[in-house]
């Protein structure tokens, strides 16, 4: 690189007409800022629901009532748990709790002795914290609840109000770390029952798991067959489910984009397609040493090339702080308005770099489609016409 | 070896530059083109150096028909052949001495290393290497003429052409340049000159007469 | 409104599309000017002009071919990533079967390349001349190229828009995987013949190549690509997925199998389309082009190597074969 | 040795060829359609080489297997009459093809319009669907069979099939 003459002039050339490169640069950085920013978010919350959905466990049964979710009997659990080919089978407990309208947290029960189907869970439960979910009311808290108690002069335990009108005190056991346990409230099974309105012999849902994935459709049929009122949800519909919210959003600030990355193209014909008298004389100095038009051509796209890559570094650089250590003000309340994403406090640096090679494949493509035709009206300046 | 055949230059139908020109210039010949302003010899010089192609004629430099290449080979042939001092130098004069060169360099090669040697070996023998790394734009009327002149030279090129070499210059600076000439004429290189100034008289050259477009020797 | 088309990669994808079209248009419109007035040894101001946009013309074939070949694996990458929203879908298998345009649309994809490669190499023999002598030929052949990205867009435009994503299609398992008594493989082969056609195809085409047998080349290589195609889906995609029923030729390029798959095809397609030019030009134009040949050799050396050493490591890792 | 090697290398494609050539010729691959059927009869079934065209499985019994015979005389395999149905759906010929099926009480081919089936039959498919020519109190005839297996009343739709069993399939 250091030895090529090309790469000189290149540089050469660049800060000679530095003037008219930074208004360039200056919009195509704001302009990949803004789209490499919103890939980031979308990207990281791709990933971390991904990484939690990975966690869940393989199925999860629910009763059908009302065309709502209802508890299901234990004895439902128990014809799912005797299915040949199934492990992990977990009488759930699980329901939101409102502290008020505008907040409500995941209340899990959890029974330390019983195998979890999440493996989640299995990591955050310590032997000391095992021990006193078995023996005490105590309750492990993510970092909003943590948040919402603190601000609400709770120290250290919490009085839940149960929905036969009982109020129930639960001491705080311990912090959950991590993302997606961030509104999420660990307490023992039967207090949870309690608290959430559950029957002592009701479930809120069965989650079990499946380790032949190749027994997954099979399972599946056999256990829709058991009752008319329960519905099957797996791992991987969890997941398209998901997918497509994002999908939409990530498609729709696209297809903004896409409309003013045409006007940026049409800027760009016009920013080159003036040539100046200046930058004119330059180029029919190269014509008169020798320089084919096929040679000024290259040179000038190689300079667009620089362009493209200044702007693209800087626009990376600036897109990664912004997500990732601001957390991205303003552009998260378009990804994270809805409530049912409340769960994420920030966002995990995760970056897809094919995202990123495909922003760079259509922005480097637009670029030069616009700017060739130009580039090679002023490649053709003849040198006799300066002299 | 140049040799042009019924060379004719119209720029409209009805204006004729040059008009049915026949010449030869040896390798290692000094030629001086004299005319007054407007009679053609910029024209002349420009087809020369390949940088404009004739309405009719032909044009062979060293044996190579020159008037028929499309601008990819011709541009190389240019780089490869052609010295062309013009009037004004044409240099750029926001960058150094150096830089000139190395775009001159450019059109054959893509090494620094390999320019290197050539572009210090050409400023020497223009004698302007003190100057290696000054702007242009800071340059003498002289200076600008022999970094010009090394600009030719780096290239190794055979032919050298001058366009009113010593218009811009004064009585000492064309004297320097007189003796520069003849220098360059001693390492046998095919040179001409285009000039209407008299001091040209006291060289031993071919020197042929140009007039509304026609020339005579 | 389709939610395929509201997805990010395929928006993406369009987009550039859209682009090289828009970059071709361009040089079809040059291409067929020269095609009609281009006259080398006229001195008219009009064929000044033809030879400035001539230059214009050979750059913005090249982008073209440049961006078409991250286009084409940009392209494989999103119907990869689109299984997620596909029922039924485990890879890109699934979603290029999706709807009949998928696969039409990624061979001539293919194709699209071999050709723009072809035409670069045209370019090359034709500017190094002094004469230009084969630039009507280029410009003629750009046109056909031309309408081969026609046919491309068309392809895509009827592919994404007839992507459904509430219909179940089959994963690869059920597409490549060997229907019940049914052979897949062509000719009724089965797999230890097509493995002795693979290597023996495969010396022809090298031996042909080092022996510059340009005539056995252009016959050998279409079928050796043919047959490589069926050993590698077939037999080696077995050894790469360490499944002896895993039979897709697109599994690997996902991360699991370390996106060996752009690097085995990659290989393939670089191989036997630098080896056909290669042969093209020694018949046609009676060019030897040692770089072309050199390229070839040396991608058919590697796709060979890398394919077969997935079941040499796999015999030393298991002591058996699959 | 360099004169000899194009003429070697021309060998060995050659050989290819010829393999090729010999594979083809080796064996029959399994049937999935036959044409030219003029008489428009059934045609008895090659059981474990002939394939189930929607399905794509291998035909191993020919009870309760069905054949469609279009009007250009092909005729095609199925080995549970809930395949044809699916199968025949989207094909122009729909109304004009003749559609047969091998029943399980009397033992031979009938028109698939006029025979009756059962609903709660181990069919290869698990539609269950089970072919009779005489009709009984447990049949329904083919317009209802073709409606439930358009609509996914089948025995593969596992509420369906608790509905048609009454318990669970265990």
């Amino acid at each position: 690189m250091r030895d090529s003459i090309f790469f000189q002039l290149i540089l050469i050339n660049f800060f000679s007409n530095f003037k008219k490169h930074l208004v360039t640069i200056l919009f195509s950085t704001l302009l990949l800022f803004l789209l490499t920013a919103t890939l980031f978010i979308s990207d990281s919350i791709q990933f971390m629901l991904k990484s939690e959905l990975n966690a869940q466990s393989d199925f999860v049964a629910k009763r059908v009532l009302g065309g709502d979710f209802v508890p299901m009997p234990k004895s439902y659990f128990e014809k799912i748990q005797n299915t040949i080919g199934i492990s992990e089978a977990n009488c759930r407990v699980i329901g939101r709790y409102f502290f008020d309208k505008s907040y409500w947290a995941l209340i899990i029960g959890i029974d330390p002795l019983e195998p979890q189907s999440q493996k989640i869970l299995e990591k955050i439960l310590d032997k000391k914290s095992a021990k006193a979910l078995l023996t005490q009311k105590v309750m492990l808290i993510g970092k909003g609840v943590q948040e919402y108690l603190q601000k609400h002069y709770f120290q250290n335990f919490y009085s839940f109000f149960t929905l036969k009108g009982k109020i129930i005190k639960v001491k705080v056991l311990k912090m959950l770390q991590g993302f997606g346990l961030n509104n999420i409230i660990l307490m023992p099974k039967n207090l949870a029952r309690e608290i959430l309105g559950l029957l002592p012999n009701q479930c809120s849902d069965v989650a079990f798991n499946v380790p032949n994935k190749k027994e997954w459709n099979n399972i599946t049929n056999k256990i829709e067959g058991y009752y008319f009122d329960i519905m099957l949800f797996n791992k991987d519909e969890l997941l398209k489910a998901y997918s497509d919210v994002f999908n939409f959003k990530g498609g729709f600030f696209l297809s903004l984009y896409l409309s003013s990355f045409l006007a940026f193209i049409l800027f760009l014909y016009t920013q080159y397609s003036f040539i100046s008298s200046f930058e004119k004389r330059q180029i029919a100095i190269y014509r008169l040493l020798g320089w084919s038009i096929k040679r000024v051509l290259w040179l000038k796209l190689l300079e667009i090339v620089l362009i493209i890559f200044i702007s693209f570094t800087l626009a990376f650089v600036l897109a990664y702080f912004f997500v990732f250590s601001l957390n991205a003000p303003i552009l998260k309340l378009i990804f994270l308005g809805s409530d049912n994403l409340k769960i994420f406090s920030s966002f995990y640096p995760y970056i897809d770099f094919s995202t990123l090679f495909s922003i760079f494949l259509l922005f480097s493509l637009g670029f030069f489609t616009a700017t060739i035709l130009p580039l090679w009206r002023a490649a053709i300046s003849e040198a006799k016409e300066v002299l | 070896m140049i040799d042009i055949q019924n060379l004719t230059k119209k720029v409209q139908p009805n204006q004729t530059i040059l008009d049915n020109i026949s010449f030869r210039v040896k390798k290692g010949e000094l030629v001086i083109v004299k005319g007054v302003s407007g009679s053609g010899k910029t024209t002349l010089l420009s087809i020369l150096a390949t940088l404009d192609k004739p309405t009719s004629g032909k044009v062979l430099i060293n044996n190579q028909a020159v008037h028929k290449l499309p601008d990819l080979h011709l541009s190389l042939f240019r780089a490869q052949h052609i010295g062309f001092v013009a009037q004004h130098f044409n240099l750029i004069e926001h960058l150094s001495v150096y830089d000139n060169l190395l775009i001159a360099k450019g059109a054959l090669t893509n090494s620094i290393k390999e320019a290197k040697s050539d572009i210090t070996k050409a400023l020497k023998q223009a004698n302007i290497l003190h100057k290696k790394d000054a702007i242009v734009k800071n340059l003498s009327g002289g200076e600008k003429q022999r970094t010009a002149i090394a600009r030719a030279l780096v290239n190794c090129a055979d032919i050298l052409l001058f366009d009113e070499p010593t218009a811009a210059l004064d009585s000492k600076n064309s004297q320097t340049f007189l003796e520069l000439l003849q220098n360059l004429h001693k390492m046998q290189k095919t040179i001409i000159v285009a000039t209407h100034d008299p001091i040209f008289d006291t060289l031993k050259a071919k020197t042929f007469i140009m007039q509304d477009g026609k020339l005579y020797e | 409104m389709n939610k395929i088309l509201l997805n990010q990669k395929v928006i993406i994808y369009l987009s550039i599309e859209t682009l090289l079209l828009l970059l071709a248009t361009i040089a079809f419109f040059i291409a067929f000017k020269i095609v009609k007035n281009w006259d080398i040894n006229s001195f008219t101001p009009n064929q000044f002009t033809l030879e400035r946009e001539n230059y214009l013309f050979i750059t913005l074939v090249q982008m073209l071919l440049f961006f078409s070949i991250f286009d084409t694996i940009y392209f494989i990458y999103v119907i990869d990533k689109l299984h997620l929203f596909i029922p039924g879908a485990m890879c890109a298998a699934g979603v290029i079967n999706a709807n009949s345009f998928g696969v039409p649309l990624l061979l001539l994809k293919l194709f699209f390349i071999f050709l723009l490669l072809l035409w670069q190499n045209i370019n090359i023999l034709d500017l190094r001349e002094k004469t230009f002598p084969y630039t009507k030929i280029k410009a003629s052949f750009f046109i056909i190229i031309f309408l081969a990205l026609i046919a491309i867009i068309y392809f895509d435009i009827n592919y994404f828009f007839h992507l459904k994503t509430n219909l179940p299609v089959s994963c690869c398992s059920t597409l490549y995987g060997q229907l019940e008594g049914q052979n897949p493989l062509p000719f009724n082969l089965d797999t230890k013949l097509l493995l002795i056609l693979f290597y023996l195809l495969f010396i022809v085409v090298f031996g042909a190549l080092i022996g510059e047998v340009a005539f056995l080349i252009l016959l050998a290589t279409p079928l050796f690509l043919y047959i490589a195609y069926y050993s590698v889906t077939y037999f080696f995609g077995t050894y790469i997925y360490e499944l002896p029923t895993h039979k897709c030729p697109f599994c690997m390029f996902q991360k699991e199998y370390y996106y060996i798959g752009y690097l085995i095809w990659g290989s393939l397609f670089l191989g036997t389309f630098f080896a056909l030019i290669w042969a093209i030009d020694a018949l046609l134009f009676k060019i030897w082009q040692k770089k072309l040949k050199l390229i070839a050799q040396i991608s058919l050396f590697l796709f060979v190597i890398i394919c077969s050493s997935y079941v040499a490591f796999y015999y030393f890792k298991n002591g058996v074969f699959l | 040795m360099k004169k000899l090697m194009p003429f070697l290398l021309t060998l060995l494609f050659l050989g290819a060829i010829a393999i090729i050539f010999i594979a083809l010729a080796k064996k029959e691959a399994p049937i999935t359609v036959v044409t030219n059927n003029f008489e428009g009869k059934p045609l008895p079934i090659k059981l474990n080489k002939t394939n189930d065209t929607e399905c794509a499985m291998l035909i191993k019994t020919q009870t309760n297997a069905a054949e469609v015979i279009a009007p250009d005389r092909k005729t095609w395999f199925f080995d549970d009459p809930g395949c044809m149905v699916k199968w025949i759906q989207n094909k122009p010929f729909k109304k004009k093809a003749k559609l047969w099926v091998f029943t399980i009480d009397t033992k031979r081919w009938i028109d698939a319009k006029k025979a009756f089936y059962t609903t709660t039959y181990h069919s290869a498919m698990h539609y269950g669907f089970g072919a009779m020519e005489k009709n009984s109190s447990k049949t329904i005839n083919f317009h209802t069979m073709v409606q439930r297996m358009l609509h996914n009343q089948t025995m593969a739709n596992p509420k369906f099939r608790k509905k048609l069993l009454g318990t669970s399939n265990e």
